[in-house]
């Protein structure tokens, strides 16, 4: 069976072919029932070629027929299973089998759930193929597709502008992004020679791709990575990306795609260790990232931006991770942070079910007992976020955090501990307004509020004790030892090169991150608890402050100032002065010059035979003029 | 003895002056008695600028060329009385309905 | 002798023509141009070619002139001709027209030989061998020249034959 | 040496004389009959024309000498005669027309064709001009009902006796300074002479110009349009063909050797062609950018026709100019055969307006016209296309790119024109109703004919083109 | 050669298969639109079919034109002479396979004059395969230019409100440039005559035998004046979006998809292997021009506020990058450029369909009428998606594939020139998708509009097959690609032998860019 992983990305995609060939013939029902079953199928295959690798199996290898090939030119279709990809594959199909659950409930109401469920399939049909390619131009189909699905599935309810410009939005800007993975892909491709990972990592390590290029490349690579996962200063897209469905929220936009880009990075850390200066990058944007992106998330009001906030500054972190040289450990935040994140944002979405679709927090209040399955479910994944110890999130970030520590990088290591108060803290002050205070909500919301069905609170089960547990495979057993489980796993293929710190360092920096994470839910206590009017005085106190966080630092309207209104306004200008004006005057006035040429012809051609003799004799004159002359 | 550069200068002012008829005139008829000057013109020059045996020659050709005008007249003149019938002149400013 | 005939006749031949530019009534028109060609006619004389001359006179001079007073009288232009207005046009014309003497000139004084003594030609005045010329080697010409004549006949009926002749 | 060659010529002569009797005797009932004497006529010419093929006839001590491009240019006219009469049947009785007359004086004209491209003896050349002048201000009055025939013929009755008399002093001077009547005497005297001979050049401009007159050669042309337009339609047809064809093969008769051997006579009368075949180009062209009336339209494009006529003299290539004449005989006469169908009962000609919607009320029609007006534009397949190839690739194997540059951007400018009328008759609706007479076979005969030799040419021109080779491949 | 059907001259039976079609039309009773239709879909049809067969019996490993016929004509070296290579191979099947589909296009939206419009458009299809099928200079000509009568035709009569202005400058534009052509092809054959002393316009004949450097220069600049008005490059665009926007849906569909390749294809097939030498030196000057083209054209897509004008400046953007690769003179970018040229024709074909069904469901095309069709229209909303796709080169169809070669082979030449290209990934994605929210997404325009419906089965019929030959050519464009291989090294070759200074210059980089693969590093 393991033999057959190749059809790990393959058996969602056949459904998802079939739901979108013959869409109207499936039930509501039947349509689900494939969706489901296709990513579970496909969750077995990649769990039976898991197990084949723990049994010491370095890597499973599937060439299919060469895809595109001119000259020197080669792509083809070839997958690899290695370990890294294993574990990607596991999350995706995990977390993809139970968002599909959670959606055949969620969506059991919509317009269009077989195109739903379509698109859903190809996404996961899309994100296997990234994550199994072993073939840089094959990766970014999956790259790309899983873009288009993610433009597909935030516009899914596209009658909406605002969706509708979200999705588009999305794209674009992640478009913007893989120009410049595209150029990067291109210095790799005329360097290198060949398209497949082995061979560009090896060239990197071997020396034969010159520093220069491979950080150039490299830089490029992570720029298309910036954008798919939504770091500074291509993060604008997620939180808009919220106007999509909220499981496709909980899949796409916190679980896999938006970490598509770390993966990247993780596939290639061969050329980004090649790198110093681009490592450097990725940690500085991961950092910076972290921080912002989680004072974002402190001021939104709207659940699910609170939520893509915070996915924006977690994957910060993972990308500090990949920067600092423990790229296992940026992996390892990235599967806690699928299994929490989406448990958040699959809570937040039985939250919004239960409100008939209300995602204001200041509409929401005292859910605590109305929802008792959603509450707790939330609250661990609250708590693992936040990094209290003991829970996943407390072991992944730790990990990052301190090889941030070791590696000497202090300032991103203080960032990414400010980054960490802060997200306790916007945790909380989310589970505060949402579950405990008074009910804010329209009265007759109220009445309606109801814990979710079965699918969707049993997936919420299942990923809180994943968000619980899952931190334990990367527990060391003494402090300072490299041997950890997730670590070790992954060694082959991301072995590591940052230093580990002292033991007592190590155990310093532990308390520091605990103590940081009871800071951030004791301030959220402070605020929203014990005195709800702060926050306002807050607000009041520094004005400057609020706007700049409440408008996203003005990024987006940096954007349309200067990149969108010129570019549109001068295309508007030039194509009425260049195209209309110049060119096809130049064209009209030539065709305006030759009438009026024959209009002075025929002017000439005044009937008056005396004319007539005239020019004979004027051209009689001149003739013999050039005889004799 | 005269020199025939003096026949042909001579020949030259006729033809000259009789295109200069063509234009000083308005009415068809005259504006064709220019014409004939023009060729009475061509004709003494044809006899100025032949000598010996060739002088023969001119004058047959002379005798064509007065041919010649003479069809020409008759078909001038019956194109100068069709205009005339059909306008009750022969102005010839007066013909400008094909222009442009 | 010969010179003061040229003098004369040439003299006359010039004036004529001037005169026919100058006056504006038709007939006289044709009756300068009558004395024209009949000065022609001599200067024809003048050059060994007493045929021409003579075809001259009675051709040019007795026949086609005279069909052309015909034509006067018929049309009734005997009234005089407005005076030009389109002076601009005259300019240009006779601008040209002397640019158009300038360059003949030019040309007569390139021609070699045409400066020297005047050519006599015993051939040209024989008559006989005119006749002959006209019947052998010019008796194609000849052919077409009725054939011309024919043209002219049949241009005539149709143009100005009576109306239902058609 | 055979008397043989005048056959063909005194049986168009012989036609012309049995129809003016015909007319002049039995009047209107002698219509038909004075119409098929004449096409008998023509018949008979063509087929003297055939047997004297590569039989080098000659007479009158070569004033007449059947070669084969005189033998070709005949055929020419011989099926452009016939092609007039044919459009002229229905034609004159509508426009109060004899028709004996007409084909009498049309047959009197293409003798004197026959015999101005028949000869290299300038007397002879000038003598065959003046038989078709002197019918062809005939022909263009004979409509006397029309203001506007009699204007056109006076017009041209006026300004072709200006040209002749230049002809005649010019001839004067080539005469007596050359001693000879040859078409290759004067320049053409002997070896290269180092100056230029004043007295034959001057001669030679003074006939060139006569013949840029009778071409339509810009500013020489000034007459052809008002002509033209005021002319019968078929007689129209006749006169934007014949003559200019004529002339031009009399022209290329003197210039090309001229022109051939180089030195300082070439590099006169070279740039002097050349700069008047650009001229007439365009000035044909633009001017006819603004005619509403079709025919005058077509008026212009036969002028501008002239000046790439004019490059294939220039180049000195005789095979290009014939087959661009026989190409432009089709087409032209196609062109204004179906002018002649579109002509209302009241007697105007076709405007642009008027030809709006007839591509759908006379699908048939406006095809023939569109396929005409896309030869003389020189779309591929078609004949017009292929002409112009022969004869610009020609100009550019001698050298003349400049002026073949020239002619294909003044080609661009008649595709503007063209076209416009392709599409009056396409795309925009009828404002009036066209009627249009069916009852005209022997119209209708023309212009299938001219289709079918427009496209026949164009496509597969085949033994046509080896004939005109073989015929001009001792002539130059 | 031809093994498939030997003895029978099928690239003849192609080209004038479709001429034969427009005969026998004229003789169908007029009135009777159905039977017009159908014998015009059967006669394309039955020339598609042919085009598979050759296109299956193609070989490839000669990398020599195949399917030969040569037969002389108007003598001097105005011979027939077609036959299909690698270069053109797949272009004469690209326009067999848009005619029929164009004109299953026209079914309904075409009621006037259906017998001219559908002869017409075999006529066409006659002179586009005629084009792609010549190898010899005058007869690619003639049919290069026979091939405006009908387009101007289609256009004029069965076009928009300004179609007068429209056809006259897209006539005259055209002509301008393939006049001067013509003019250079009488200096070829004057010099070529003088040089061999025969006549000969035989295209491999005269790459042969290479025309001096001075001559190069203006015979380049003439031919290519006219292939540039043709491609169209920038600046030479602007009649393309008045044509188009003024055509019907037919005509657009086979002038952006098959016409415009005829001016790239004319680089590949003439002006290129004709002039080396001049072309190697005008290939950077042209490859500025062709890369502000595609950062021109996406711009300008982005304001524009009809939408068939949109596409058009896509395809002007997209062609603008067809030519950067034909000018890298590479083998990768060649390739590219070949494919993306049938990938271009693919897809904006499908784009202008999509267009001509909203309008004819609509009555109009200004985007700004327009929105929420997706909703009435999922079907239609989605095929109109997928070739949005293909257009903007997502990777897995068969744009991307195209692209991926044109900018690797670019890249290679040029790196500033792939940089500024890529930014067409950029644009693309923008005025596409941009056009696609404001045409099918948002609030339903007009919702009581009962001729939105989705698509019928003729609609269908021809936008399927495209859409589903766009995931295919992604996934196998080797399909495709294996065709030509022979033909662009073979191509390529005879560029380097006869401008060996100039090409090695521009690509100093690495042995043989053309040929041989570099060595495999470790896989």
């Amino acid at each position: 069976m393991d033999r057959l992983f190749w059809l790990v990305p393959l058996v969602p995609g056949a459904s998802a072919l079939l739901l979108m060939l013959f869409g109207r013939r499936y039930s509501r029902r039947a349509a689900a029932w494939q969706a489901c079953g296709a990513v579970l199928v496909s969750f077995v295959l990649a769990a039976a070629a898991f197990a084949r690798l723990a049994g010491g199996q370095a890597a499973l290898e599937k060439v299919l027929p060469v895809w595109i090939s001119a000259g020197s030119f080669e792509a083809s279709f070839s997958l690899a299973f290695d370990r890294l990809a294993a574990v990607m594959a596991l999350v995706v199909t995990g977390v993809g089998s139970l968002v599909h659950v959670y959606s055949t409930s969620y969506m059991a109401d919509d317009k269009a759930p077989t195109r739903y469920f379509a698109f859903l399939n190809l996404f996961t049909f899309f994100m296997l193929v990234l994550v199994l390619a072993s073939d840089i131009v094959l990766m970014f189909v999956g790259w790309e597709g899983v873009g288009l699905c993610s433009y597909l599935l935030i516009g899914f309810w596209f009658d909406r502008p605002a969706a509708a410009r979200a999705g588009l939005k999305a794209f674009v800007v992640n478009r913007v992004g893989d120009a410049a993975f595209l150029v990067g892909l291109l210095v790799l491709l005329t360097q290198v020679g060949s398209s497949s990972f082995a061979a560009i990592n090896g060239a990197a390590r071997d020396g034969r791709l010159s520093a220069g290029l491979a950080t150039l490349a490299a830089i490029l690579l992570f720029a298309g990575a910036t954008g798919k996962s939504a770091q500074i200063p291509l993060h604008v897209w997620l939180p808009d990306a919220m106007e999509g469905p909220t499981p496709v929220s909980a899949l796409i936009h916190a679980a896999t795609m938006v970490t598509a880009g770390v993966y990247l990075v993780c596939r290639l850390n061969g050329l980004f260790a090649a790198s110093p200066a681009a490592s450097a990058v990725v940690a500085w944007v991961g950092a910076v990232t972290a921080a912002a992106a989680a004072a974002l998330a402190l001021v939104q009001n709207d659940i699910k931006r609170v939520l893509a906030y915070s996915t924006i500054s977690q994957i910060g972190y993972m990308f500090i991770g990949c920067g600092v040289g423990a790229t296992a450990a940026g992996l390892f935040h990235l599967t806690t942070h699928a299994f929490f994140k989406s448990l958040l944002f699959l809570a937040a979405g039985s939250v919004i079910h239960a409100l008939g679709g209300e995602q204001d927090m200041r509409r929401m209040g005292g859910l605590r007992r109305r929802l008792p399955l959603t509450f707790p479910a939330f609250l661990v994944g609250a708590l693992a976020i936040s990094g209290v110890p003991f829970l996943s999130g407390f072991f992944s970030k730790d990990a990052i955090l301190t090889s941030a520590f070791a590696g000497g990088h202090y300032v991103i290591y203080g960032l990414g501990l400010a980054a960490a108060v802060l997200t306790a803290f916007y945790m909380f002050r989310l589970v505060y307004l949402t579950f405990y205070g008074p009910a804010r909500m329209e009265p007759e919301a109220g009445l309606h509020i109801h814990e979710s069905p079965r699918a969707m609170t049993v997936p919420l089960i299942i990923l809180a004790v994943l968000a619980a547990v899952s931190g334990l495979v990367g527990l060391r057993v003494l402090p300072g030892e490299p041997a950890d489980l997730f670590g070790r796993f992954l060694e082959q293929v991301l072995p590591r090169t940052g230093r580990y710190p002292a033991p007592p360092t190590e155990i310093a920096l532990i308390l520091a991150a605990t103590a940081s994470a009871l800071l951030g839910i004791g301030l959220a206590f402070l605020f929203y608890r014990r005195s709800p009017g702060l926050p306002a005085r807050l607000a009041g106190r520094f004005p400057g402050a609020y706007r700049l966080l409440v408008n996203g630092y003005y990024v987006d309207a940096a954007y349309d100032a200067v990149v969108v209104r010129p570019l549109v306004k001068g295309a508007g200008w030039t194509y009425r002065n260049l195209d209309l004006r110049l060119i096809d005057g130049a064209l009209n006035g030539s065709a305006a010059g030759a009438d009026l040429a024959g209009r002075g012809l025929s002017a000439v051609q005044s009937g008056l035979v005396r004319d007539y003799a005239l020019a004979f004799l004027l051209g009689t004159v001149i003739f013999l003029g050039v005889v004799l002359l | 003895m005269i020199p025939p550069l003096a026949f042909f200068v001579l020949a030259a002012v006729l033809f000259v002056l009789g295109v200069v008829a063509f234009f000083v005139k308005k009415d068809l008829l005259t504006q064709f008695m220019a014409v004939e000057v023009m060729l009475n013109a061509g004709n003494l020059a044809f006899l100025a600028l032949t000598a010996g045996p060739g002088r023969a020659n001119a004058q047959a050709i002379v005798l064509f060329v007065i041919a010649v005008a003479a069809a020409e007249a008759v078909v001038g003149l019956s194109v100068i009385v069709l205009v005339f019938r059909r306008r009750k002149s022969i102005r010839t400013d007066e013909l400008r309905d094909l222009k442009g | 002798m010969t010179l003061a005939v040229f003098v004369v006749l040439s003299a006359v031949c010039v004036a004529a023509v001037a005169a026919m530019i100058l006056s504006r009534n038709p007939a006289d028109n044709a009756l300068f141009l009558v004395v024209a060609f009949a000065a022609l006619g001599g200067l024809f004389g003048l050059l060994d070619s007493p045929f021409a001359a003579v075809a001259q006179v009675l051709v040019y001079a007795g026949a086609i002139m005279v069909l052309f007073l015909f034509a006067v009288m018929m049309f009734d232009l005997r009234r005089l001709e407005p005076r030009s207005r389109k002076r601009v046009r005259l300019g240009l014309a006779s601008a040209l027209a002397a640019l158009l003497l300038a360059e003949l000139a030019l040309a007569g004084i390139r021609i070699s030989g045409l400066a020297g003594p005047a050519w006599r030609s015993a051939e040209a005045r024989d008559m006989a061998r005119l006749g002959r010329l006209l019947f052998t080697d010019y008796l194609y010409p000849l052919e077409i020249s009725a054939l011309l004549l024919m043209a002219a006949i049949a241009g005539a009926l149709a143009l100005a034959g009576r109306k239902d002749a058609g | 040496m055979s008397f043989l060659a005048l056959a063909p010529i005194l049986a168009v002569v012989a036609g012309a004389l049995i129809s003016l009797l015909l007319e002049a005797f039995l009047g209107r009932k002698g219509h038909e009959l004075s119409a098929t004497a004449a096409v008998v006529s023509l018949l008979a010419a063509g087929y003297f024309i055939v047997r004297s093929w590569n039989l080098e006839l000659g007479y009158f001590a070569a004033r007449l000498s059947l070669d084969p491009l005189a033998l070709l240019l005949m055929a020419v006219f011989v099926v452009l005669g016939a092609f007039v009469i044919l459009m002229s049947l229905a034609y004159a009785s509508r426009r109060d027309i004899a028709l004996g007359q007409l084909c009498g004086l049309l047959l009197i004209a293409l003798a004197g064709l026959m015999i101005m491209v028949s000869s290299t003896d300038w007397l002879v050349v000038f003598l065959g001009l003046e038989v078709l002048s002197v019918a062809s201000y005939a022909l263009t009055g004979l409509r006397r009902s029309d203001p506007a025939s009699s204007e056109a013929a006076a017009k041209y009755f006026l300004m072709g006796s200006f040209a002749g008399a230049f002809f005649v002093f010019g001839l004067a001077i080539l005469f007596g300074t050359s001693g000879s009547m040859s078409l290759a005497s004067g320049l053409s005297g002997g070896g290269v002479p180092s100056a230029l001979p004043a007295g034959p050049a001057v001669g030679l401009g003074l006939i060139v110009a006569a013949l840029f007159f009778k071409i339509a050669v810009a500013p020489f042309h000034m007459w052809a349009p008002d002509v033209y337009e005021g002319a019968p339609t078929p007689v129209a047809a006749f006169l934007t063909i014949a003559p200019k064809a004529a002339g031009l093969v009399v022209l290329l008769r003197v210039l090309a050797p001229v022109l051939g051997r180089g030195g300082t006579a070439a590099a006169v009368f070279g740039p002097v062609v050349s700069a008047a075949a650009v001229l007439t180009m365009f000035a044909g062209n633009l001017a006819a950018l603004r005619q509403s009336s079709v025919k005058r339209l077509l008026a212009y494009s036969a002028i501008a026709h002239s000046g790439y006529l004019l490059v294939a003299v220039a180049a000195g290539d005789g095979p290009g100019l014939v087959f661009y004449l026989i190409a432009y005989l089709f087409m032209n006469a196609g062109a204004f055969a179906v002018l002649t169908a579109l002509e209302g009962d009241d007697g105007g000609t076709a405007t642009l307006d008027g030809l709006a919607g007839l591509g759908r009320r006379h699908p048939a029609l406006a095809a023939c016209l569109a396929v005409f007006l896309l030869s003389l534009a020189g779309f591929p397949p078609t004949a017009g296309f292929l002409a112009k190839f022969y004869v610009f690739s020609g100009a550019v194997a001698k050298g003349h790119v400049v002026l073949v540059v020239a002619a294909v951007l003044a080609s661009l400018v008649s595709v503007a024109y063209y076209l416009k009328v392709i599409m009056v008759m396409y795309m925009k609706d009828a404002a009036a109703d066209l009627t249009i007479g069916r009852d005209e076979p022997a119209l209708w005969l023309v212009v299938f004919l001219c289709v079918f030799g427009v496209v026949q040419l164009g496509l597969w021109p085949g033994n046509l083109l080896t004939l005109i080779r073989q015929g001009s491949s001792g002539l130059f | 050669m031809n093994g498939l059907l030997p003895g029978v001259p099928l690239v003849t039976l192609i080209t004038f298969l479709p001429l034969a079609g427009a005969l026998a039309l004229l003789f169908v009773k007029p009135g009777s639109d159905r039977a017009l239709r159908l014998l015009a879909l059967a006669v394309s049809f039955a020339t598609l079919a042919l085009s598979l067969g050759l296109f299956l019996g193609f070989d490839g490993a000669s990398g020599l034109p195949e399917f030969v016929e040569r037969a002389s004509w108007l003598g001097r070296g105005l011979d027939y002479h077609v036959g299909v290579d690698g270069l053109s191979l797949s272009l004469v099947l690209l326009a067999a396979l848009l005619t029929p589909i164009a004109l299953l296009s026209s079914w309904r939206s075409v009621d006037r004059r259906v017998k001219e419009f559908s002869a017409f458009m075999l006529l066409l299809e006659t002179g586009m395969i005629g084009v792609f099928v010549s190898l010899n200079l005058f007869l690619f000509y003639v049919f290069w230019e026979a091939m405006l009568i009908p387009m101007y035709f289609l256009i004029g009569i069965w076009g928009g409100r300004r179609r007068a202005y429209a056809t006259m400058k897209f006539v005259l534009f055209t002509m301008s440039g393939s006049l001067l052509m013509l003019v250079g092809i009488f200096a070829i054959q004057a010099a070529n005559f003088r040089a061999t002393g025969a006549y000969s316009l035989t295209i491999a004949d005269l790459a042969a035998a290479p025309f001096a450097p001075g001559l190069q220069t203006w015979l380049f600049l003439a031919f290519g004046l006219a292939f540039a008005v043709k491609v169209p490059l920038f600046p030479l665009h602007t009649w393309l979006p008045d044509a188009h926007v003024e055509a019907p849906t037919a005509a657009s569909v086979l002038l952006a998809a098959v016409l415009l390749k005829m001016g790239a294809y004319g680089f590949v097939r003439l002006g290129l292997p004709l002039f080396p030498q001049a072309a190697a030196a005008f290939a950077p000057a042209l490859s500025v021009l062709a890369v502000i083209g595609v950062v021109y054209g996406g711009l300008m897509a982005l304001v524009q506020k009809d939408m068939k004008s949109l596409v058009a400046y896509s395809s002007v953007s997209h062609m603008g990058l067809i030519m950067l690769a034909v000018f890298s003179l590479n083998f990768e970018a060649t390739e590219g450029a070949l494919f993306q040229m049938i990938n271009h024709g693919l897809s904006t074909g499908a784009l202008f369909l999509c267009v001509g069904i909203l309008y004819e469901r609509t009555g109009t095309r200004v985007i700004a009428d327009h929105g929420g069709a997706a909703a009435r229209m999922p079907i239609f909303a989605g095929l109109f998606l997928a070739s949005m796709l293909s257009s903007a080169g997502l990777p897995g169809l068969n744009g991307f594939a195209g692209e991926i070669l044109c900018f690797f082979g670019i890249f290679r030449t040029s790196r500033v020139m792939a940089v500024l290209g890529v930014s067409t990934v950029i644009l693309s994605a923008v005025y596409l998708l941009g056009l696609y929210r404001r045409v099918m997404h948002g609030p339903l325009k007009a919702p009581g509009d009962r001729r939105l419906c989705d698509l019928d089965r003729r609609e269908l019929a021809m936008l399927v097959p495209i859409v589903v030959l766009m995931v295919f050519l992604g996934l196998f464009p080797g399909t495709v690609l294996r065709k030509m291989d022979a033909s662009v090294s073979r191509y390529l070759d005879s560029l380097r032998k006869q401008a060996p200074v100039a090409l090695t210059s521009r690509a100093p980089a690495r042995p043989p860019l053309w040929s041989a693969r570099p060595a495999e590093p470790e896989r």
